[in-house]
């Protein structure tokens, strides 16, 4: 049992899930320029063509379509005994919210980091922000899924769901948003906001498979 | 009247009869209509050589329209009275459908670049046109997504007939908000306002998208029919599932 | 628990036909069940028992012969027998965040059944749990609960799929117990199962065989 | 077994399982606030300021509250067995369906509809145009619960899902939107964009039970 | 299957008690099992059967007493027994829109297995549902792919919760064969069951009865 077996066999199951389940892979995506339609009619005509609003819509579009039915993340597999099993047999829990997380990715983010320079287009953005939004996205991207799952396995049990999700990863999540922001409203690559993202993405990336182990034992008790 | 052809038998007599003239004649038509947009009719006064656009754009647009009704109309008989025809038809009408509403936005956003200024704006019309081609998209996806293929064709059926409030949406929206795009100048109350020398092109190639439409439907279901009989008769052969010829009839006996 | 105020039925298939996922599973099933009688349900798994309940339910399509029931000296009705119908399946189709009383007052008020809950949770044993939240049950006592819901549903037809599934051997006989007193009530019952259930009472028996 | 006595029960009964899943009545709220927060930090202070955008994001952030897990509103039910139950005792499906909505708009909606104005001023909205988002927002929000669950109905099946639930949904709610959108940008209730709005909610209210029980039963078949 | 390839263990219980929502549900359970001995849980639904599989297997804290596990000429070492148990619980685990085989690749490469799959799906009967979505099959047929789960788990500790559950008869002897297969190799099985679950070779019962 290494924890690499397990990452990847949890990996590939669940981007299969994903697939099965109705395209739950394009889901993050289809929110993501439904959102950017409705914003584009809510928002009119001639507010719209104040360029700068463009690639902060997109960002949040982004970062909310990450957060998608992340609160469900660990819910199947604790409640249909999936867990019990896994943890039974020596499974390292970490492996498997690590895989989890990151097929989360695959499925919500990564279709809507390609998909951002069109939507930043649609909404008016001007062509040189492009890089920098898309540069953002793909850097900080990790950080809101895996700060995002670090809340989901605190509320997974029967009796946590949404509203601790949103508390708890709540304020986890402002910091690389607010670096995103910054890099997005300065529009270049060289600011020091993009490499305080890059050091969120890293956090996140080290300490959420740690926490969500922690607190998916607390559940299975 | 559709009981009349719910016979399979009588259906494929009649589409044996029906596809050589209509696949003659979409052909036709689109070449003519084409043609005699693209070299025949002077350019527009305003537009100049762009308004040529128009005889791909406006039959395009029109028959999304006519392939969504179509499609809506097919799904309430297949949902309501389980008819078999009636599903492969609409099934077969939806990725036409889908071609025309993406050629009559893409034409449009071409042509909207030299007219407006812009390849989109988010106005009543082209989005509930980008509507409907999400519509389009979703009848596909239920089809491709539930496997079991009976319960996927009732929920596609239902999806198509809800989808169908879109469409006086698309049709009414250029009165209801004011937009960039044209009002109807075709059909509307008190006649036809354009000049007869654009008109008759525009109404040529109109009519061929049409039999296009007719004739690839036709061909569609005419194979899907056959697909469902081999698939009944292989059953029937084989007693039970694919994968296991072994086994013989299931039995049933009282304890 | 309140006395059955349902009207009797009867209940007949005849030459029933079934397909699932485009496979045939059973074909030719016939039986007929006047007020009163049970019908067991045998077979291995896959044999079809399953799929014959939801036919009879009304909740599975079925694509040949004629499911009917029939009241008293009336005729012979081809309608799914729906809404006279206690369901249980392989599923508990509990509430698990609810307590398990509130999970009852559910079905009670579906039913308008303003019979007395805690009588019918003690009948079936687990009246010391009712404000336990339902997920924290054994899996047993959450069978208890499902079988509690039957009695509150009060209709003449009962549809039970392995009813004594996770049931300890005096719940299973309590379980048989109460199956007898609804057919004695006039009541009508259709059994799947694997065990050797036999409540008191008119029972016959039918074997689904399922090739392979 | 009547229609509103149906109703009435699976109202009281989602009701409680909403306020029992870890305070699923608060997810709309608090997604929408989050959704506040996070556009006042993406869009920065200088875009904030220029007043029209922020009623328009409100109603954006509203709408996308209403969609949120929406696509599990019958998926519980119809895995757990519930449904079937329900129908063989010969339950409205309609009715059911009916119940579950307004639960969930009870739950996830009204909350919202009564924090809108607060966050529209947050966002620097004009006082004056804080009654016609109310306003327009009790008016269409059942619409938008209403056509979601007609998505999440078609999509509730095993093989549904999120993609769906958006493909589905997406173009049904435009109609109400675009309407809601034009009561703000005109900032007065005379309009006849709040007349089409009222026209969207009633069509929901009607259309929707049937819908959803006709989809809901091909899935049980 | 593959020939079993675990290290034999021994496990043993002292004095064992646990709470669950803070109420005792037994205590002062004992029991000490060599490779190849078997225990048959049984007891009223309550009675804490699940609890104490739970309790074995580290998935839920006890309150009193040790679980001790021991290799061949080792000492007694008092950590749970994770990564050497597998696990049947109530719930079968599977993911319903995978395939029968999907869902089994699954565990096979979390415990890097490369046994055949098809001759594990043949032992247990659903080889011709391999390429079947896992939600279409019967109740059985589900349980029958969690039996094949735990042949490729491989591993020396069972602890099986009513292995029987909507098995027909037929794969209920399966699954008492297995069982005794898996003792025969030198494993280990503790099973709660509420029906005559009887694997042939050295089996023990403990009838837990509930605390207070
Ligand atoms: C992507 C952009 C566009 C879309 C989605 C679109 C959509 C449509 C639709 C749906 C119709 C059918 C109307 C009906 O049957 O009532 C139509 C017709 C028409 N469109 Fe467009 N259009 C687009 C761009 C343009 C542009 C840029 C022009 C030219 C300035 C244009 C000119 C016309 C004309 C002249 C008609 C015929 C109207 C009539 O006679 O009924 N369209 N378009
Ligand atoms: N998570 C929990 N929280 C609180 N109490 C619990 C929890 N799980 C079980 N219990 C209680 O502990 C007791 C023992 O439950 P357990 O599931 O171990 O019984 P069991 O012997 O397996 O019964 P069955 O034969 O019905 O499966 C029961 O009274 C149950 O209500
Ligand atoms: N939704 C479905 N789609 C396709 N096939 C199905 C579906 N449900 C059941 N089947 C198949 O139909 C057959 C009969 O299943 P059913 O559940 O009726 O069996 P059963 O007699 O109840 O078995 P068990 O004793 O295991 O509960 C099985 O082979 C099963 O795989
Ligand atoms: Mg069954
Ligand atoms: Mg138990």
């Amino acid at each position: 049992m290494n924890w690499l077996g397990t990452f990847m066999a949890v990996l590939a199951r669940d981007t299969g899930t994903a697939r099965r389940a109705g395209g739950g892979w394009a889901q993050g995506a289809v929110f993501f320029l439904l959102f950017i339609l409705l914003a584009a009619f809510a928002i009119g005509p001639e507010t719209r063509a104040q360029g700068p609003i463009a690639p902060a819509l997109v960002w949040l579009a982004a970062v909310l379509a990450s957060q998608l039915s992340l609160d469900h993340l660990f819910r199947a597999d604790l409640e249909d005994g999936s867990l019990d099993i896994l943890l039974a047999s020596g499974a390292s829990l970490s492996a498997i919210a690590a895989g989890k997380a990151v097929a989360h990715w695959l499925a919500s983010f990564a279709p809507v980091t390609l998909l951002s320079p069109l939507a930043a287009l649609m909404l008016g953005a001007k062509p040189e922000t492009l890089v920098p939004l898309m540069v953002s996205l793909a850097i900080g991207g990790p950080a809101f899924v895996f700060f995002g799952a670090m809340g989901a396995a605190l509320a997974a049990g029967r009796h946590g769901g949404g509203l601790l999700v949103m508390l708890l990863s709540g304020p986890l999540l402002a910091p690389p948003l607010i670096f995103g922001a910054g890099v997005i409203r300065a529009g270049v690559l060289d600011t020091p906001d993009l490499k305080l993202l890059l050091a969120s993405t890293l956090m996140a990336l080290v300490l959420s498979p740690i926490i969500c182990a922690a607190a998916l034992r607390v559940h299975l008790e | 009247m559709f009981s009349y052809f719910a016979n399979p038998e009588r259906f494929q007599n009649l589409a044996k009869w029906l596809v050589p003239p209509l696949a003659v004649l979409g052909l036709l038509g689109i070449v003519i209509g084409f043609g005699a947009g693209l070299f025949l009719t002077p350019a527009d006064y305003q537009q100049g050589d762009a308004a040529r656009m128009m005889y791909v754009h406006v039959p395009a647009a029109w028959l999304s329209s006519f392939s969504y009704a179509f499609l809506a109309v097919a799904s309430l008989i297949s949902f309501v009275w389980r008819h078999n025809l009636a599903d492969a038809a609409a099934k077969a009408a939806a990725p036409l459908g889908a071609a025309f509403t993406f050629l009559a936005l893409l034409t449009g956003a071409l042509w909207g670049k030299p007219m407006w200024g812009a390849y989109w704006v988010w106005d009543a019309r082209l989005t509930s046109m980008l509507v409907m081609f999400f519509l389009y998209l979703g009848y596909m996806a239920v089809r491709n997504i539930v496997p079991d293929e009976a319960r996927a064709a009732r929920l596609a059926a239902i999806t198509a007939m809800v989808g169908a409030i879109n469409l006086p949406i698309i049709k009414f929206s250029v009165d209801w908000w004011s937009s960039l795009h044209q009002p109807s100048s075709v059909f509307r109350t008190g006649g036809s306002a354009i000049d007869s020398s654009m008109l008759w092109p525009l109404l040529v190639a109109a009519l061929g998208y049409t039999a296009f439409f007719g004739w690839l439907v036709l061909v569609q279901v005419q194979t899907e029919l056959e697909r469902r009989k081999i698939a009944r008769l292989q059953r029937r052969l084989t007693g039970g599932r694919v994968s296991r010829p072994e086994n013989p009839q299931r039995s049933v006996s009282d304890g | 628990m309140s006395a059955a105020s349902f009207i009797p039925l009867s209940l007949r298939a005849q030459k029933l036909g079934c397909d699932r996922g485009g496979h045939p599973v059973f074909r030719g099933v016939s039986f007929s069940l006047a007020p009163g009688e049970a019908l067991i349900l045998r077979g291995d798994n896959g044999a079809g028992k399953t799929s014959l309940l939801r036919v009879i339910a009304g909740l599975t399509p079925h694509c040949e012969g004629v499911v009917q029931t029939r009241e008293h000296g009336e005729e012979w009705s081809n309608a799914p027998a729906l809404g006279q119908i206690a369901w249980q399946g392989h599923a508990d189709a509990h509430k698990l965040t609810l307590s398990v009383r509130e999970n009852l007052v559910f079905w009670a008020r579906i039913h308008k059944n303003n019979a007395d809950l805690e009588t019918v949770l003690d009948e079936v044993g687990i009246s010391a749990f009712a404000h336990m939240q339902t997920g924290q049950l054994s899996a047993g006592q959450k069978r208890r609960l499902a079988l509690a819901r039957l009695l509150i549903q009060n209709q003449p037809i009962w549809l039970l799929d392995e009813p004594t599934a996770s049931l300890d051997a005096k719940a299973a006989q309590m379980s048989e117990m109460l199956t007898s007193a609804h057919l004695r009530a006039g009541g009508i019952a259709v059994i799947a199962t694997h065990s050797n259930f036999a409540p008191p009472g008119k029972v016959s028996e039918l074997n689904l065989v399922a090739a392979a």
